[in-house]
C-alpha cells in the first residue's frame, strides 16, 4: 500500500508476547504493516488490543519476540538513536520537579539546542497547545487535559519527522480537540511529517487520517486497514460528507466485528 | 515565628519527661553504690538524704540531670574556646573531621552508586565487596589504617576524615542505588525516545527522581560520619575531640565527664541531622515540590 | 582491521610486560645473580620468569583478536590465574624482596582478569542455569583479585605480618580455628547481633510511626530522636556494659542504638513517599488513620524501609564487634580482635574480620532477597 | 638535632612521666636529640606501630614484645625502667574472696590486649581453669575502668598500683577493706614498661649511639620525675594528662616501681618472665637476643 | 431545579482559589448548583476550567475558598466520613503492589466486607468491565483502558449512594465506552443512585444525563445548565433522534461560548 513513497514504518509477521507470572500474554500476533513517507495512519480498537505495544515496538522501547520491523529502513533501535521520531505517551508522563515550560524544554535539552531556540519553540508550541501563561507551573497544578496539552506541546516541540502518538486528545474537551486536530492537520499538510496515531474516536480517526488500521485483540491483530478517500486538506465540516460518514461507518463495522462483547 | 513555637513547646515537653525519668533512672541505679559506702562508712542516712546522695556521687553509675547540665554549662562557657578542655574546642575538633569525612563519603557514595547504576561489571562484582567491606568492626582496623597512613606521612585531620568516610559512603550508595533507579520506567521511556545519552538521563532524570533518597541517605551519613570522627580519634592519641573527652573520662571512671561529652555530641549530630534535612526541604522546595 | 579489537585492558598489559622484560630482574636475589654471574645462587623464577611474562603476553594478545566472547574470556581467564598463581608461588620463600617487574607482571596480570569480568558481565545467556552462574562467578573473580593482589603485594613487599598478614596465613588460620570461631559467631552475631537488629529496627519503626500518628510527639519527638540515636558508640558502649552487665545484652543495647537511627530517618521519609491521589483515593474511603497505613502508606513505604534494613544489617555488626571492646565474656568476635591484636596474632584478627564479611554479606543478601520480594512492584526492581 | 619517635603503651599520664620530663627539662635537648612523643591508647599496639616505621622506640610489655618478636618484629629490649610490676589484683574484703583458695567458681577481670599474661601465668601455677564453672574461675574482660567492682559484676578486677586502685579509694573503699594480691609480691609479675627498639635498625651504630643518648636523657628524666614527683605531676598534665591530682598519687606509685632508674635489665627477672610466656604458649620457643644491656652500659656509668 | 426530590449537593456562591508560587489561581467562582437524589448530572465544559476541582470539593478531596456547600445535607467531610460517594479519577490511581482484584477488593476491605462478599463483589464488576482473566495481573500488565476500567470496578464495588465520576470513560473505545454507557445507566436505573459525572463527549453527556451543566474556565464558572427531556429508559439508538441531537446542539454552543479560542 501506499507504494510509492518510500517506506517509515514495515513490519512483518510482527509479533509480541509478554511473560508474565501466571503465563504468557499475546499482544501482537502476526502483523504487516507498511507506512509511507508523509501517511498519517490512525490505530483504533478495542482497549488492551496491542496498539501502545505496536507504538512501543516501532519505537523500540520493546523488543518483538518474532517478525521483523524496520523503521525509515533501518532497525527500530537504529532509527531512535537517530532521534527519528516523536513520542506523546498515552499518560502525560511530565517529570515533577520541573515546570511545564522546562518539561517541554526538556527534549530540546537533550537534542542541544541553544536558548533562543528553545524559547522559540517552547513559546510556539505552547501557543498551539493553548498552554500560554501556564509555564511556570509546576505539573501538578495543571489539569489532566493540560498535562496532556503540555506532554503534546513537548512531543511537537521535539519536530521529528515520524511521530507517535498514542490517544493524545483522550482527555480533551470536544472544541480544544477541534482545534488540534486541525492544528495538527495543517502541520501534517506544512511538514509532509509522518503521523502514526492511535485514537479512540472514529470520527477523529477518520478526519485525521489517510488510513485507518482497525486492531481487535488477544492476540492483538491487524483486522481492517481502510484508504481514505478524502482529499488531503480538510475543513472541519467535511465530517458532515456523505463520503465521510462512509468510511466512519466502514471503520465501526470493522471495529465491531473484532470486538469480544456479544451484546 | 509560630512554626518554630509550635515546635518548642513539644520538645520541650519531651525533655521535660526525659528529664523526669532520667532522675528516676539515676536514683535507681545509683542507689546500690550508695548503699554500699554508706554501709561502709556505718551511716544510715534519711531517705530524703538517701537520694539527695545518690544525685550527688562524684562517679555515679548515672549521673544527674543536673550534674551533667552544671558540667556541660562550665566546660561550654566558662572555659575559653581555645582551652582544650572546652566542649566547644571538643566539639570543633570533632565536628571539623566530621564534615570533612562526611563530604568525602557522600561524594564517594555517590560515585560508587553512579557506578553500581551505570557500569554492569560494578554491579554485579562491587556491591558484595562493598558490603564485606562494611561488616570490618572500624574499630579493629582504624588503628592499621591511621598506623599505615602516618608511616606515609598523613597525619592530622585526614585519617580521622577517612574513617569517617568509611562509615558515611555506604549508606549514601545503598540508598542512591535505589534513588537513582527509582525513576517511573515511563519517564525512562521518555529519555529513551530521545536518545538521551547516559548523562542526560542520569543528570534530567534519575538525579532529581533520586533526592528523597539521598537526603534520607545523607542524615544516616551524617551521624555515622560523627561516629567515625569520634572513633578515628583514639587510636590518634586521643588528644582532642569528643572521643578524646569520652575515652579520658571512661579511663577514669569520670562519668559526669562522659556524659557531657555524650551530650555534647548528641547536639553535634541533631544540629547537623537538622542542617541535612532543612538542606533536603529546600531542594525539595526549588524542584516544585508540593505540599504534603 | 576487522578481526583486531584491542581492549585498553590487553594494551596495557602488553606495555607492562615489555616494560617489565626491559627492567629486568623481578627480584633482589635474580639481580644478585645477575650482577655475580659466576656464582650460582637460587633466585625466584629462575625457570619461570619467561613462562610467567610469555603467558601474560600470549593472553592479551589472543583477547585482541576478534574471537567468541565465551573463548577470550577464557583464556583471559587461564592466563592471568596460571600467571598469577605462579608469581606467587615464587616469591615463597624471598618474601620482600620483589622488584617492580614483579608488580609490572603483576598489574598485567589484574588487567587481564579484569578484562575478562568485563567480557563475562556483557554476556547476556539465555539459560537460566548459566545467569545464576554468572552472577556467581563474576564477584568471585573480582573478590579473588582483591585476595591475590593482596597476597601478592604482603609477600613481594615483605609487608610485616603482625600489620597485615597474606589471606594465605588468615585462611590457614580460620581453618585451624573452627571452634573458636564458631563459639565466637554463636556469642556476637545469633545473641547481640540478631536480637538487636530486631529490637533496634523495630524500635526506630515504631517511634517512626508514633511520630506519624501524633503530631505533637513527631514535634518533640524526632529532634531528640536525631540526638540520641547519633549517640557515639564508645560513649554508650561503657554505659550500657554499666547498666545491663558484660554479657551480649549490653551489647545487643548498642545495636538498638545503632539500628535505630536509619531506622527511624527511612521510615520518616518513606511515609511521606506514597503519591497525592493515592492518598486521596483512601480518603474517599474515609479510611481510618491504621488502614491507610497499612494499605497504602507502608507499602509505598518498603523501599525506604529497605533501605534502612541494609544499612543496619552491615551496622548492627560492626556495632556488636565493637561493643564487645569494652568490657566481654571471654568469648565473641570483637573480644577476640582486640585480645588477639594484643598478642600480636594478626591473622586471627583477620580471619574473625573475614568471617564477620562473610556474615554481614549473608545477612545483607537474605535482606536483598526479601526485599526484591517485596518491593517487587517498585521501578527499581522492575527494571531502570 | 637528631630525630627520635616514642610511641607510648597508654594514654599521657604520670606512667611516663620520665620522657615527659626529660623533653620538658631539656635533657633530650641536651643530648642532642628532637624527640617526639606519641601517646597511646586502648587501641594502640605499639608493637605494629614501630613495625610500620610510625616509631623508633616504644614503651611495652615484654610479653607483648616478645610475642611480637616471634611473629616477625624483631623488638629488642633496650632499657628496663620498670624493675617492678604495677600490676595486682583486688577483691574488696566483704566479698566472697579473701585467699587464693577462694578463686573457685568466681569471676575474675582481667585486662587482655596483651596484659593478661600474667594473670594466666598465677591461674596456671594454681591449677585453676579458666572457662568458668565451679572449679574454675570466670574471666571477665574488663574494661578500662573500675566499674566490674563497683557493679558488682566482678568478684575481683585488676587494677595498677598507680592508677586503678586510687579510682577505687576515690569511689570510697578504704585500703583496709581491699584484699591485694600483687604480681610483684607473689613473685608472679612479668616486666612491665621497657623501652624496644627493632633489632635491625640497631645494628646501625648511629642508630645506637642515638638510642644511647635516648635512653641516658630518659633515664635522667625519671630520676628526675622520681625526685620531685609534684613538679613532674605537673608535666605530665601540661601534656594532656587528666586529673592533677590523680598523676600526683599515680606518679608517687610510679616512683616505687622505677626503683633506682638506671634502666638495667635484670636477667633473672628476664628470665622468669620469658619462662612464663613459654609455659603458657604465648611464645613458642625460647627467645634469643630479646635483649642488650649494650645500650644501658653505655649511657649509664 | 429539581426540587422535587430531596438534595444532595447543593452549592452556593463557592469559589476556590489555588496560592500559587506565581499568583494565585482562580479555579472554581461563584458555583450555585443543586443536584437531587437519583439525579445524573454530567460536567462539561473546556479542559482546565475546574471540572475536577468541583468533583474534590463535593468529596472533600479541596476546601472551598468562599462560599457553601454540603452534601446529603451535611458538610462534605461529615458525608465522607460517612462514605457517603465513591470516586473514579481521572487516572487510575492503581496500588502497583496489588493485582487487578486486590486493587478492586481495597475499599471492600476498609469498610471490612466478609471474604464471601468481596468475592462476590469482585467478580461481578470486574465483568461489568469486561476484564475477567486479568484478576491476577499487576496494574502495568495493564493497557492504559483497562487500567482505567479496573478503576472503574473498583468504584463500583464500593457500591455508594452518590457516585462522582471524572472522565471514567476518556481512554476507552466506542463500543467499550457504548457499553459502559448502557451498563451505567442500567445501573442508576436500579438503585437510584445520584451520579456526578465529568465528561469531554456531548453526545455521551445528553446520553447519560437528567442534567448537563456546562462550565467556562479561568475563572471556572457553570454558564449553562441543561435539563434533558429524555425519558429515564433510553435505548443506545435514542442517540439518533431529533430531540437528542436538539439537545446536543445546545450543549455545544453553550460550549463554545464558553470557550476561549477565538477561531
Ligand atoms: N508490561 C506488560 N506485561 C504484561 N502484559 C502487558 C504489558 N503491557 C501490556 N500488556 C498486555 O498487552 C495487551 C495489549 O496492551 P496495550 O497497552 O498495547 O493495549 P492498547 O491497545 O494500547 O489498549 P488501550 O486502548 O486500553 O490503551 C494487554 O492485554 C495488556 O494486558
Ligand atoms: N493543586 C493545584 N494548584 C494550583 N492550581 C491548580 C491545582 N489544581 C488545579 N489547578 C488549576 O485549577 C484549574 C482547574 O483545574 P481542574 O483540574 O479542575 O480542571 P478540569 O476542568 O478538571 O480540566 P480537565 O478537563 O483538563 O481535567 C486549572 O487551571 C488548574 O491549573
Ligand atoms: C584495653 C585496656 N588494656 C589495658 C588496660 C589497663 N591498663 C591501664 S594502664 C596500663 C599500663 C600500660 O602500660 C594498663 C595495662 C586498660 N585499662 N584497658
Ligand atoms: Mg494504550
Ligand atoms: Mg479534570
Amino acid at each position: 500500500m501506499s507504494g510509492q513513497s518510500p517506506a517509515v514504518v514495515s513490519a512483518s509477521k510482527l509479533g509480541l508476547t509478554f511473560q508474565t507470572s501466571d503465563g504468557p500474554v499475546q499482544a501482537l500476533s502476526n502483523v504487516d504493516l507498511t507506512i509511507g513517507k508523509g501517511e498519517f495512519v490512525s490505530f483504533i480498537g478495542p482497549s488492551g488490543c496491542g496498539k501502545t505495544t505496536l507504538l512501543r515496538v516501532i519505537a523500540d522501547l520493546e523488543k518483538p519476540t518474532s517478525g521483523a520491523i524496520s523503521v525509515n529502513g533501518i532497525s527500530p533501535e537504529q532509527a531512535r538513536e537517530k532521534r527519528a521520531y516523536g513520542y506523546v505517551f498515552q499518560a502525560a508522563a511530565l517529570f515533577p520537579w520541573r515546570t511545564i515550560e522546562r518539561n517541554v524544554a526538556l527534549p530540546l535539552e537533550i537534542i542541544g539546542l541553544s536558548q533562543a531556540e528553545q524559547a522559540e519553540r517552547i513559546k510556539r508550541t505552547m501557543e498551539l497547545v493553548n498552554l500560554s501563561g501556564f509555564e511556570k507551573k509546576y505539573p501538578w497544578q495543571l489539569s489532566g487535559g493540560m498535562q496532556q496539552r503540555a506532554s503534546i506541546a513537548r512531543a511537537l516541540a521535539f519536530d521529528a519527522d515520524l511521530l507517535l502518538m498514542d490517544e493524545p486528545f483522550g482527555a480533551l474537551d470536544e472544541i480544544v480537540r477541534d482545534h488540534l486536530n486541525e492544528q495538527l492537520l495543517s502541520l501534517w499538510g506544512r511538514t509532509n511529517k509522518t503521523i502514526c496515531f492511535v485514537t479512540h474516536s472514529i470520527p477523529e480517526a477518520v478526519y485525521l487520517s489517510t488510513r485507518i488500521v482497525v486492531m481487535s485483540p488477544r492476540p492483538g491483530r491487524v483486522t481492517d486497514v481502510i484508504e481514505s478517500t478524502l482529499p488531503r486538506r480538510r475543513p472541519l465540516d467535511i465530517r458532515e460528507t456523505p463520503e465521510f460518514l462512509a468510511i466512519a461507518a466502514r471503520v465501526r463495522d470493522g471495529l465491531r466485528a473484532g470486538h469480544s462483547y456479544e451484546d | 515565628m509560630d512554626s518554630f513555637r509550635s515546635r518548642i513547646i513539644p520538645v520541650t515537653t519531651i525533655l521535660a519527661g526525659v528529664v523526669v525519668l532520667w532522675y528516676v533512672f539515676a536514683v535507681i541505679l545509683n542507689a546500690p553504690f550508695q548503699r554500699d559506702l554508706d554501709q561502709r562508712a556505718n551511716e544510715t542516712p534519711g531517705t530524703v538524704e538517701f537520694i539527695g546522695k545518690t544525685l550527688s556521687q562524684p562517679k555515679p553509675t548515672l549521673p544527674a540531670p543536673h550534674q551533667v547540665a552544671v558540667n556541660f554549662f562550665e566546660n561550654t562557657f566558662l572555659r575559653s574556646v581555645t582551652s582544650n578542655r572546652s566542649l566547644v574546642y571538643n566539639a570543633w575538633v570533632t565536628l571539623s573531621s566530621t564534615l570533612l569525612g562526611f563530604a568525602f563519603g557522600t561524594a564517594l557514595g555517590i560515585v560508587i552508586a553512579v557506578g553500581i547504576v551505570h557500569v554492569t561489571t560494578l554491579d554485579r562484582s562491587l556491591m558484595p565487596w562493598i558490603i564485606a567491606s562494611q561488616t570490618i568492626p572500624i574499630l579493629a582496623v582504624a588503628p592499621m589504617i591511621i598506623v599505615v597512613l602516618a608511616a606515609v606521612g598523613i597525619t592530622g585531620l585526614i585519617p580521622k576524615a577517612l574513617i569517617s568516610t568509611y562509615l558515611s559512603f555506604f549508606p549514601v550508595a545503598v540508598g542512591m542505588v535505589k534513588g537513582l533507579r527509582s525513576p517511573e520506567i515511563m519517564h525512562l521511556d521518555l529519555m529513551h525516545t530521545y536518545n538521551a545519552s547516559r548523562s542526560q538521563t542520569f543528570w534530567k532524570l534519575r538525579v532529581p527522581a533520586s533526592v528523597p533518597f539521598l537526603f534520607t541517605s545523607m542524615k544516616v551519613a551524617v551521624a555515622a560520619s560523627l561516629v567515625g570522627a569520634i572513633v578515628g580519634e583514639l587510636p590518634t592519641g586521643a588528644v582532642a575531640g569528643i572521643g578524646a573527652k569520652l575515652l579520658s573520662g571512661a579511663y577514669y571512671s569520670q562519668t559526669i565527664d562522659i556524659w557531657s561529652a555524650l551530650v555534647a555530641g548528641s547536639v553535634v549530630a541533631a544540629l547537623l541531622v537538622m542542617v541535612v534535612g532543612i538542606a533536603g526541604r529546600l531542594v525539595d522546595r526549588a524542584m516544585g515540590g508540593r505540599p504534603a | 582491521m576487522t578481526w583486531l579489537k584491542p581492549s585498553w585492558q590487553a594494551v596495557l598489559a602488553i606495555l607492562f610486560c615489555l616494560v617489565a622484560l626491559a627492567l629486568g630482574a623481578m627480584s633482589k636475589p635474580e639481580a644478585a645473580a645477575l650482577a655475580q654471574p659466576t656464582a650460582t645462587t637460587i633466585y625466584p623464577y629462575m625457570g619461570t620468569k619467561g613462562l610467567i611474562l610469555g603467558l601474560l603476553l600470549i593472553a592479551a594478545l589472543v583477547s585482541a583478536v576478534r574471537l567468541a566472547p565465551v573463548v577470550e574470556a577464557a583464556v583471559l581467564f587461564i592466563g592471568a590465574h596460571i600467571a598469577a598463581w605462579l608469581l606467587i608461588k615464587g616469591i615463597a620463600g624471598f618474601e620482600g624482596t620483589a622488584l617492580a617487574p614483579y608488580f609490572l607482571a603483576l598489574a598485567a596480570a589484574w588487567l587481564l582478569a579484569w578484562r575478562c569480568v568485563a567480557l563475562l558481565s556483557s554476556l547476556r545467556p539465555a539459560a537460566n542455569g548459566a545467569k545464576t552462574a554468572l552472577r556467581l562467578i563474576i564477584p568471585a573473580i573480582f573478590g579473588a583479585w582483591i585476595l591475590i593482589i593482596w597476597e601478592a603485594v604482603t609477600r613481594g613487599a615483605g609487608i610485616p605480618f603482625i600489620l597485615l598478614p597474606p589471606p594465605s596465613a588468615i585462611g590457614a588460620r580460620i581453618a585451624n580455628s573452627l571452634p573458636i570461631l564458631g563459639s565466637d559467631v554463636r556469642q556476637t552475631i545469633f545473641k547481640a547481633v540478631l536480637i538487636g537488629y530486631i529490637v533496634g529496627n523495630l524500635a526506630g519503626f515504631v517511634v517512626a510511626i508514633l511520630a506519624d500518628r501524633v503530631p505533637f510527639l513527631r514535634r518533640g519527638l524526632l529532634p531528640i530522636g536525631n540526638m540520641v540515636s547519633a549517640l557515639p558508640i564508645i560513649g554508650v558502649a561503657p554505659i550500657m556494659v554499666m547498666w545491663f552487665g558484660f554479657d551480649w545484652p549490653s551489647k545487643a543495647a548498642v545495636v538498638i542504638i545503632m539500628t535505630f537511627f536509619p531506622m527511624l530517618v527511612n521510615t520518616v521519609a518513606g511515609l511521606a513517599a506514597s503519591g497525592h491521589m493515592e492518598r486521596d483515593l483512601m480518603r474517599t474511603y474515609a479510611s481510618g488513620y491504621w488502614p491507610t497505613l497499612l494499605k497504602l502508606r507502608l507499602p509505598a513505604a518498603m523501599p525506604f524501609i529497605f533501605n534502612a534494613l541494609k544499612i543496619n544489617s552491615t551496622l548492627a555488626l560492626i556495632g556488636a564487634i565493637v561493643a564487645e571492646f569494652f568490657g566481654t565474656p571471654v568469648v565473641g568476635m570483637g573480644f577476640r580482635i582486640s585480645t588477639e591484636v594484643g598478642r600480636m596474632n594478626i591473622d586471627m584478627v583477620w580471619a574473625e574480620i573475614a568471617v564477620a564479611a562473610l556474615a554481614g554479606s549473608v545477612f545483607y543478601g537474605v535482606v536483598a532477597l526479601v526485599e526484591r520480594a517485596v518491593t517487587f512492584w517498585h521501578p527499581s526492581v522492575r527494571g531502570g | 638535632a637528631d630525630k627520635v619517635t616514642l610511641q607510648l603503651k597508654w594514654v599521657t599520664q604520670a606512667q611516663f612521666a620520665g620522657y615527659y620530663v626529660a623533653k620538658a627539662k631539656g635533657f633530650y635537648d641536651a643530648e642532642g636529640l628532637d624527640v617526639d612523643i606519641k601517646p597511646g591508647g586502648p587501641d594502640i599496639a605499639p608493637e605494629q606501630v614501630i613495625a610500620g616505621g610510625g616509631a623508633d622506640v616504644i614503651v611495652d610489655w615484654m610479653g607483648g614484645a616478645l610475642a611480637a618478636r616471634e611473629k616477625g618484629v624483631p623488638l629488642v629490649n633496650i632499657a628496663q625502667p620498670f624493675k617492678k610490676a604495677g600490676m595486682e589484683l583486688v577483691c574488696p574484703k566483704d566479698g566472697p574472696i579473701k585467699t587464693e583458695a577462694d578463686f573457685k567458681g568466681h569471676t575474675l577481670g582481667v585486662w587482655f590486649f596483651g596484659n593478661e599474661y600474667p594473670f594466666y601465668a598465677w591461674m596456671n601455677k594454681l591449677g585453676l581453669k579458666t572457662e568458668g564453672g565451679p572449679d574454675g574461675v570466670t574471666v571477665l574482660k574488663q574494661s578500662f575502668d573500675v566499674q566490674p567492682l563497683i557493679q558488682k559484676q566482678a568478684d575481683c578486677i585488676s587494677v595498677m598500683t598507680y592508677n586503678e586502685y586510687w579510682q577505687l579509694i576515690d569511689a570510697g573503699y578504704k585500703p583496709e577493706q581491699l584484699t591485694v594480691f600483687n604480681y610483684s609480691a607473689m613473685g608472679n609479675d612479668l616486666l612491665e614498661d621497657g623501652l624496644y627498639a627493632l633489632e635491625d635498625k640497631l645494628k646501625d651504630p648511629a642508630f645506637e649511639d642515638k638510642m644511647v643518648r635516648f635512653v641516658r636523657a630518659s633515664m635522667k628524666g625519671w630520676k628526675y620525675a622520681v625526685d620531685n614527683s609534684d613538679e613532674a605531676a605537673g608535666i605530665v598534665m601540661d601534656n594532656g594528662g587528666q586529673d592533677e591530682n590523680h598523676q600526683k598519687r599515680m606518679m608517687g606509685e610510679v616512683a616505687k616501681l622505677i626503683d633506682n632508674a638506671d634502666g638495667k635489665l635484670d636477667p633473672a627477672t628476664y628470665e622468669r618472665t620469658a619462662k612464663a610466656l613459654l609455659d603458657q604458649k604465648i611464645i613458642a620457643k625460647e627467645p634469643s637476643g630479646a635483649y642488650t644491656t649494650a645500650i644501658t652500659d653505655k649511657a649509664i656509668k
